[in-house]
């Protein structure tokens, strides 16, 4: 598998870390409800997934990615904290 | 209170280690004089930094992972907002003027012996790097001033292409942390072993 | 039978002559040809027994999708089994030795179970050995596993070097014969950049096999051509004896490249074998086809061959693969190989044909060469011990025919071989048409030639052309136009023949398994019908060679059995490696000492000179003690290290505890979210011990922080968390709170540290730095922290202490750690300076109560490690929530005490689990375990730390340490975990 | 017919003609009183136990595919039961007892084979930390040894003692541990329960679920409706895409996991070996090939397939510790689809909507507990109570905080 890094380019997927789904957010500390859900709860879903990966071996960032878990297909991948760099891994590509 | 002064001799990262393939397909020589230091821009200073930078280093920051040099001073970068900065000859002495020169703008730490770095040219350089870097090292891809934050060999690396030697061989420098040094040599004089190693500038 | 070999032709070097041996018959061949068709050129059919029933076997194919010919090549450390014959090159004094017999290839004791073959039929081990039930274990398990396996795998050490390495292109071909080397040339010239791989030692495919003639030259003529071609061209790589094995996600594909596998033994510094990770923009799929056999009795006799094979052997290698060889076909390419035996001089007996029809050209062609030919008529049967002597044949009026023969050569039609197209999970599609299986679109990759059910020659070119060409454009070359060049007419014409009704003997349909159509109609008959329960319950396509020649006759039959047509049934899917790859090729550089990197301090070679004993810590190498001359036992150093630190000085590095540099304007509040105690009230010039949890609310590490300069702090964490810890910031700073202004960064690396302890510290340090810093207690109290200019560098002082003694920690540049290390040494000699390891500073830390890596489990909370009071209610940090849950909170958790054996001679051993005394042994009464164990040279008798529910409130009571594994079962008393100084005194003078 | 040696033998004689399909292929009636979705090892086990101990057989296995097409079809086949926490061992250890006396039960030869399982320990930490597991073990009665080096070399002296990067200190050894022909679990199970009158439907997939008066009454599938007062879940790595049908989030990500086989070769590696500071671990079949496998690939995946980093990794593995590997090729590779909890440990449990059973969170160990799973699993839908040796697989532990973490990383499923 091989993601499009905003700022490395293509690597391997190997250079990187994950951690699932990247639509959880910290919830407030004043919902402690909030807390059981987004640390344990997951849509899991079969097709596409925003999902967080870590370029340990690379810049460090990390990543917002869209991918299709049935096929591993990858749609986008962003820095997580800058959606100004948003890259269309299909247009790179091509 | 006795006042005894102890000689401190440094020691080098790639001090000693063997060359089991003599040979001049790859030419290496260990970078220890290098003073080296993380450049971390502080938060949304980016555009003022890239300004200093040009100002006090006659550097022109390019965005992404590019190598940015002159006057013995270089700046690669290694993610976004994230620099390592190179200073020839300079030791532990470049980070206080780097703090100096930009502490404002940017959070600076001493890597000079932290990283360690070996510069590599030499006709086979390529093939033998290739076997550890999983980089598109070809010429038109990977041009000069390129950088790479990578692994090799299981070794997180930095690897980036200086202009070519005289005789049109690319050269590369690539770092690795210092403890890692010799897991890394084994690993690349392996690889290059095939088409024979001489090192440059030893002792 | 002999004299096999042509007196000329073929792409062998006949003024190169090599000798091998075959079970220990010397032979001779040449280079160039295989093990395979220097064998059939020295006469030899018989070369293997197959697995089940122990038939012998010949050489089936030409091809790495033989499934009979496997040897063991090599011997000793180099013993390759299960090697295909038809692959291996020959080199000079090959050693080849047949496998699954016992005690010769010619008289075998395992082809008894032939005769048991009428039980040994599909599945009869789930019916049967179930009785008596102890009998399995010591009877029938110990008996099949006796029969089990096919070669013998060497049980030395491989002593050959494996690399591995990266390629990237445009296009990747795959697959060198008409249609490769066709895309190859036209994406090449178009300038894209090029990788071609064959698996074959020669470019060429079948091209090498047959007779053609492509614009004037012969086919072999004009791969010559075009390999040169390719290879003068900068951007192209050719790469031959290279299988591609697999494709993976993100156009990426796995080769291997049998760099020396046809040389006796590696050059220097040369890998056996090299793998390759080729990240390809376009690819194009030119795998040809596979030929298929014939399903009748006995068609597994040695001297029954696929046509091609036979073709292949002729043309390529000299070799005439019998003197007078029937050809059994269902299509016309059988006839070709008929023409071309003919051709060459050799007697061909006869050609049956399963078609009562066939083209008048062939007709004619038959007339021409005066081949004796039946149409409508089968192969029924074989005869012959170790080799074909006679196949029975059934004409179409029904009259049986028996025909003297020493070979066959059997043509079933081709299969595309597709392997490739399904890895990333393409279904293959039927054609009804052609009879075939045909790859699916897969996106990124344009399929050419046979491998596309395009089984003519000038097919091949054309679309390989045409492949390459898009290949190209697609990845911004400009194709210049190809001009097709002229090839003569091929005939290509199949009937589909599933099985041969009514034969005798054993029909095989899975040659490696043994796997006959009965078993199939059996499996059938038993609800096997699904296509993949067929495969599990007959393990039809499950061998060495995954069923290459075996898998559509094989659900062909089943379609047959259940009534369904070939579509309904379905395929079984292909699995990476597309032939098998060894594990050396996976491994490359990484094995022995090279497994893993190591990471080695900056006193490392000091510390081996002093003759430390290492311990692994991450991937760290650390001392774990010093033994002196006439220590003969590690508890005596170990004992002699502490007691030197309590009583006066030691040194220990702790340099691979991690170090991260936080700096920025929000640095303190960041920390303030990521520890559980409060950090912004840390002073400039001071160190505070903190505690990270994860969100989950459990411990995740610990370590200090100091404040080194306004805004700028240091962290420290323990060595095996140091990664985990960075990722975890980096996540707090870029994920959770990226609105903050804090920048991190490691610095493990940069800094040497090391730990001084032990009364006399302040007064080696004194002597050390000479003035450079001022370390009086007043100057530099407890928990204080300074950077300082000594001698030409920058370094940094910590009074932090572990072992709870008086203790700094000095930090220098790595590069001076060496010489930091012998400087330390020296300036300590008049206190008796001595150097401690990993073991005393654990022991010294369970004398303090200190919690390291045992109780930082993953499975502790700050309370169960008595550090709940440092939760801070004052501010929201990570895990504060959870930590919260009335599991986490629960008052009959395990919590942290310490341990006294009752009889203080005893030893503790960790891992003891506790039980309140008179309870009975069982998992309801575990009362919790011991983390950590030390012999106290201090107090003379061991001590542990230990995890004991409702462990606080318990204090003074007797447990029993129950250790069945090892000590037994210890009378332990319930301690305070501080053993040691409980005041804190010496830590503070 | 019964299986035997005898049958076998008549059977011979008349050309096997008259054996009959070792389960009925059965099409949907309209309702059953126990759905169970899944026609892998857990959800036929279910059935068998329901038929056979609770005497409950109307009751369907759905299955989407072909039975034992999911994990049950592609795991490593390792049995065992040397787990460290009190919420896991007396289940594992009741799943042991139910492997020792299946063939009888089933009257199948599921060629359960008892030849050990040994787990390599490389530090003194490590050792510790088994020595802890295995004291835990023999407090419930199970079997455990602690060995040394010298000990372990005597069990695989073709193992790496002397050049390692890692060097072997020693291992824990359960005896009693070992593999079981994971393809004849699921026939086994099949013909038993079919035998017994459970249908077995395959190709026949569940799409949705049909509420009636607020509680599940029944499922839409790809064959129609079929009703049922009870629907239990056992469908491994595709819970979450079944549950999501029903409005209900779990604490599961489904993860691809990859496994190896060789080529064949003579009997070497004597039983189950784990190499503790890599991710490798390794048995040999009655076949003789290599079977292996590794860590999990990390991210998640409903795709039976994985990439060749893992590869890599496992193999780098494996001649660390068997350094004679280096010329034994790899045959095959494959993936499987798990069902990765947030604790590492599995749910057996109601859910909150009444009438959907849950059984789940296997992990990449779930083919040891299929006995115990099953049995347990039945025990629930019959009595809607949990089983006492299942006790602690509760869906609400998450949210209370008595985890099941044998490996204390917390709740990220890919280091499970
Ligand atoms: C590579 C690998 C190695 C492993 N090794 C081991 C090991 O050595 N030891 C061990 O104990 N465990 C191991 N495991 C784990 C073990 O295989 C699983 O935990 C266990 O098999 C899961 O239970 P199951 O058999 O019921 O699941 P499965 O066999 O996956 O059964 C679930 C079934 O549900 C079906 N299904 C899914 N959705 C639907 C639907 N909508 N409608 C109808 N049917 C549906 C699927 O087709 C599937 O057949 C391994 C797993 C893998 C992938
Ligand atoms: N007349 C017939 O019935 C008939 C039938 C089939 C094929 N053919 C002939 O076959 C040829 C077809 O040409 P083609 O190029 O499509 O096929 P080919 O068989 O000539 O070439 C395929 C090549 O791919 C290589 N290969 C296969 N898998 C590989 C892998 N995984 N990695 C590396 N290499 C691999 C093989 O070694 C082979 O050299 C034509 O010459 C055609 O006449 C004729
Ligand atoms: C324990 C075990 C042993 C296996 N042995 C073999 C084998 O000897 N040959 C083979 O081709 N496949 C073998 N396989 C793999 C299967 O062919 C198949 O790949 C696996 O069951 C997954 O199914 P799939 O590849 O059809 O998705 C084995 C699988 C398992 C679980
Ligand atoms: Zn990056």
């Amino acid at each position: 598998m091989r993601i499009q890094c905003p700022f490395c380019g293509e690597r391997d997927s190997s250079e990187f870390t994950y951690l699932g789904d990247a639509t959880v957010r910290r919830p407030d500390p004043s919902a402690p409800e909030q807390y059981f859900e987004a640390v344990y709860l997951r849509d899991n879903p079969a097709g596409r997934h925003e999902e967080l990966w870590y370029h340990g071996f690379g810049c460090r960032s990390w990543l917002r990615v869209t991918r299709d878990t049935r096929t591993h297909e990858i749609f986008t991948v962003e820095m997580y904290n800058d959606a100004t760099t948003e890259t269309n891994q299909e247009a790179a590509r091509a | 209170m006795a006042h005894s002064q102890i000689e401190l001799t440094p020691r080098a990262a790639f001090a000693d280690l063997p060359i089991t393939a003599p040979g001049s397909g790859v030419v290496v020589q260990e970078r220890d004089e290098l003073g080296i230091a993380s450049v971390l821009a502080r938060r949304g200073q980016h555009e003022a930094l890239t300004k200093r930078v040009r100002e006090r280093f006659g550097i022109e920051l390019s965005p992404g992972p590019r190598r940015s040099a002159a006057g013995g001073c270089a700046f690669i970068a290694t993610g976004p907002g994230a620099w390592i900065v190179t200073v020839e000859r300079a030791s532990n002495g470049c980070v206080t003027s780097l703090t100096d020169a930009l502490g404002d703008l940017a959070a600076i730490s001493d890597q000079s012996d932290g990283q360690a770095v070996l510069r590599v040219s030499g006709p086979k350089a390529r093939e033998a790097l290739c076997k550890i870097v999983p980089i598109d090292l070809h010429p038109r891809i990977f041009r000069s001033g390129a950088v790479a934050a990578t692994v090799a060999a299981h070794v997180g690396a930095t690897l980036w292409r200086l202009d070519d030697d005289p005789s049109g061989h690319a050269v590369f420098e690539i770092a690795v942390f210092r403890s890692l040094a010799e897991s890394f040599w084994r690993a690349l004089s392996e690889s290059a072993a095939e088409f024979g190693v001489r090192m440059n500038g030893r002792g | 039978m002999s004299g096999h070999r042509l007196g000329k032709g073929g792409l062998i070097d006949r003024q190169r002559a090599l000798t091998f041996q075959f079970d220990g018959r010397r032979f001779t061949g040449h280079a160039g040809d295989t093990v395979a068709s220097a064998l059939l050129a020295n006469g030899v059919q018989l070369v293997g027994r197959s697995f089940k029933y122990h038939r012998p076997r010949g050489i089936l194919t030409a091809g790495s999708e033989e499934p009979n010919a496997l040897v063991e090549l090599r011997t000793g450390a180099r013993r390759e089994p299960n090697t295909r014959a038809t692959v291996a090159e020959l080199f000079d004094g090959l050693e080849a030795t047949s496998q699954n017999r016992w005690p010769s290839l010619g008289f075998d004791v395992g082809a008894i179970n032939s005769l048991l073959s009428p039980i040994f039929v599909a599945g009869f081990y789930y019916k049967t050995f179930m009785w008596p039930a102890a009998f399995w274990e010591k009877v029938y398990e110990p008996l099949i596993r006796k029969a089990a396996g096919l070669g013998r795998a060497s049980e030395q050490s491989d002593p050959d070097i494996y690399e591995k390495a990266h390629a990237f292109c445009d296009v990747l071909v795959i697959g060198g014969g008409a249609a490769g080397l066709a895309a190859a040339l036209s994406a090449a010239r178009a300038g894209a950049r090029v990788i071609l791989c064959d698996e074959d030692f020669v470019l060429g495919g079948r091209l090498n096999g047959d007779r053609r003639e492509i614009g004037g030259c012969s086919g072999v003529e004009w791969t010559q051509r075009a390999a040169a071609e390719l290879e003068s061209l900068p951007d192209v790589r050719v790469m031959r004896r290279t299988t591609v094995f697999g494709a993976y996600d993100g156009n990426t594909f796995g080769a291997v490249e049998r760099v020396s596998d046809h040389l006796p033994t590696p050059s220097p510094h040369q890998p056996r074998q090299r793998l390759w990770k080729i990240v390809a923009r376009r690819i194009v799929l030119a795998t040809g086809a596979i030929e298929r056999p014939l399903v009748f009795g006995d068609n597994d006799r040695p001297g029954v061959m696929m046509s091609s094979a036979a073709r292949t052997y002729l043309h390529r290698f000299g070799v005439a693969v019998g003197h007078s060889p029937v050809v059994f076909t269902s299509t016309d390419d059988g006839w070709v190989t008929a023409f071309d035996l003919a051709r060459a001089g050799i007697a061909v007996r006869a050609v049956i044909d399963t078609r009562t029809k066939i083209s008048a050209s062939l007709l004619s062609g038959a007339k021409q060469t005066g081949i004796y030919t039946l149409l409508g008529a089968q192969v029924v049967a074989t005869q012959g011990s170790h080799g074909l002597t006679r196949v029975t044949v059934r004409k179409h009026d029904g009259g049986m025919e028996n025909l003297k023969a020493d070979a066959l050569c059997m043509s079933g039609g081709w299969n595309p071989n597709i392997a490739l197209s399904t890895h990333l999970g393409g279904r293959p599609r039927w054609s009804d048409e052609l009879s075939v299986f045909l790859p699916s679109e897969l996106r990124g990759t344009i399929v050419a030639g046979a491998a596309r059910g395009s089984f003519t020659l000038a097919a091949a070119l054309r679309e390989g052309a045409a492949a390459g060409a898009e290949a190209a454009q697609s990845t911004g070359h400009d194709a210049p136009a190809w001009s097709a060049p002229t090839v003569d007419d091929e005939l290509s014409g199949v009937t589909p023949c599933w099985r041969i009704a009514d034969s005798r003997g054993k029909a095989f349909v899975d040659f490696q398994n043994d796997v006959t159509a009965d078993d199939v109609t059996l499996a059938a008959r038993e609800g096997f019908t699904s296509v993949e329960h067929l495969k599990r319950y007959t393990t039809l396509g499950m061998g060495t060679d995954q069923g290459r020649t075996s898998n559509v006759n094989g659900l062909a039959l089943l379609a047959a059995a259940t009534g369904r047509t070939i579509p309904e049934v379905g395929t079984t899917v292909f699995r990476p490696p597309y032939t098998p790859v060894s594990f050396g090729a996976f491994v490359g550089h990484h094995r022995g000492k090279d497994f893993r990197p190591t990471r080695l301090t900056a006193s490392h070679r000091w510390a081996a000179e002093r003759g430390a004993t290492f311990v692994e810590a991450a991937q760290w190498l650390r001392a774990q003690w010093f033994a002196e001359p006439g220590e003969t036992d590690w508890l005596q150093t170990v004992n002699r290290e502490v007691k030197s630190v309590r009583s006066s000085v030691g040194v220990c590095d702790v340099s691979t505890l991690g170090k991260i540099d936080i700096q920025g304007k929000d640095a303190a509040t960041f920390l303030d979210r990521v520890y559980i105690n409060m950090i912004s009230t840390l002073p400039v010039g001071k160190t505070r011990y903190g505690i990270m949890l994860r969100e989950d609310g459990f411990v995740m590490d610990d370590g200090t922080t100091a404040h080194i300069a306004p805004g700028h702090y240091v962290m420290s964490t323990t060595t095996v968390n140091a990664g985990k810890v960075m990722q975890h910031l980096e996540h707090a700073r870029q994920v959770t709170w990226p609105e903050l202004d804090v920048q991190i960064v490691s610095i493990t690396e940069q800094w040497a540290q090391y730990s001084i302890a032990g009364p006399n510290s302040r007064r080696l340090l004194e002597r050390l730095l000479g003035g450079a810093i001022d370390v009086s207690n007043e100057a530099f109290p407890y928990l204080a922290c300074a950077e300082f200019q000594w001698q030409s560098m920058r370094a940094r002082l910590f009074r932090v202490s572990f072992s709870g003694e008086l203790a700094f920690e000095l930090a220098v540049p790595a590069r001076y750690g060496d010489a930091t290390i012998r400087a330390l040494m020296t300036a300590g000699q008049e206190w008796g300076v001595v150097p401690y390891g990993l073991e005393a500073l654990g022991v010294m830390r369970i004398e303090k109560g200190h919690v390291a890596g045992n109780e930082l489990n993953g499975m502790t909370t700050a309370a169960d490690l008595g550090l709940g009071r440092m939760m801070s209610t004052k501010k929201d940090f990570i895990g504060r929530v959870l930590a919260g849950r009335p599991g986490l909170v629960d008052a009959n958790r395990p919590a942290l005490v310490g341990l006294k054996p009752v009889d203080r001679s005893k030893r503790l051993f960790a891992g003891a689990h506790f039980l309140s005394s008179g309870a009975t042994v069982a998992l309801n009464n575990d009362q919790g375990y011991l983390t950590s164990v030390a012999f106290s040279p201090m107090l003379d008798h061991w001590i542990g730390l230990g995890l004991l529910a409702r462990g606080q409130a318990r204090v003074g009571e007797r447990l029993r340490a129950y250790d069945p594994l090892r000590s037994g079962e210890i009378e332990v008393e319930v301690v305070s975990p501080v053993f040691f100084d409980p005041e804190g005194a010496r830590l503070k003078g | 017919m019964r299986y035997s040696i005898f049958s076998l033998m008549r059977q011979a004689l008349r050309g096997h003609r008259d054996w009959t399909p070792a389960w009925r292929d059965a099409v949907p009636k309209p309702a059953y009183d126990v759905i169970i979705v899944g026609g892998g090892g857990h959800g036929l086990a279910t059935a068998h136990y329901l038929s056979k101990v609770h005497g409950i057989t109307r009751v369907a296995v759905l299955e989407k595919g072909w039975i034992g097409s999911g994990n049950a079809g592609r795991n490593t086949t390792i049995i065992r039961s040397n787990y460290l926490l009190s919420g896991n061992v007396p289940f594992y250890e009741f799943s042991m007892r139910l492997w020792e006396g299946l063939e009888q039960d089933l009257n199948y030869n599921a060629m359960v084979s008892q030849r050990g399982i040994l787990n390599l320990y490389h530090s003194d930490a490590q050792r510790d930390a088994y020595a802890r597991r295995g004291n835990a073990m023999r407090m419930h009665g199970i079997d455990a040894e602690l060995l040394d080096a010298n000990a372990v070399r005597r069990i695989a002296p073709f193992m790496d003692f002397d050049n390692a990067r890692f060097p072997i200190q020693g291992g824990l050894l359960q005896r009693r541990g070992g593999t079981a022909r994971h393809d004849a679990v699921v026939w086994g199970y099949a013909r038993a329960a079919s035998d017994r009158g459970v249908d077995i439907i395959q190709n026949c997939e569940v799409t949705g679920f049909i509420r009636e008066a607020g509680r599940i009454a029944g499922v839409t599938t790809s064959r129609g409706e079929i009703k049922a007062a009870k629907i239990g879940l056992a469908v491994a790595g595709n819970t979450s895409r079944l549950t999501n049908l029903a409005g209900l989030r779990l604490p599961i990500e489904s993860h691809v996991l990859q496994a190896f086989v060789s080529e064949s070769i003579k009997p070497r590696i004597p039983g189950v070996i784990t190499f503790g500071a890599g991710h490798f671990y390794v048995s040999q079949s009655d076949k003789g090939g290599l079977v292996f496998g590794g860590d999990i690939d990390g991210y998640n995946s409903y795709a039976q397939r994985g990439n060749l980093p893992t590869v890599e990794d496992v193999c780098e593995g494996g001649m660390a510790v068997i350094p004679s590997l280096g010329r034994v090729r790899v045959l095959r590779s494959w993936g499987g689809v798990m069902d990765m909890s947030m604790d590492g440990s599995p749910i057996i449990d109601r859910t909150p909507l009444s009438g959907l059973y849950l059984n789940t969170g296997w992990c990449y160990g779930g083919f040891k507990a299929t006995p115990a799973s099953g049995w347990c699993f039945a025990h629930l839908l019959a009595r809607d109570e949990l089983h006492e040796v299942g006790r602690d697989y509760r869906l609400d532990r998450f949210a209370i905080g008595h985890l099941i973490d044998e490996k204390g990383v917390g709740a990220q499923p890919n280091l499970h």
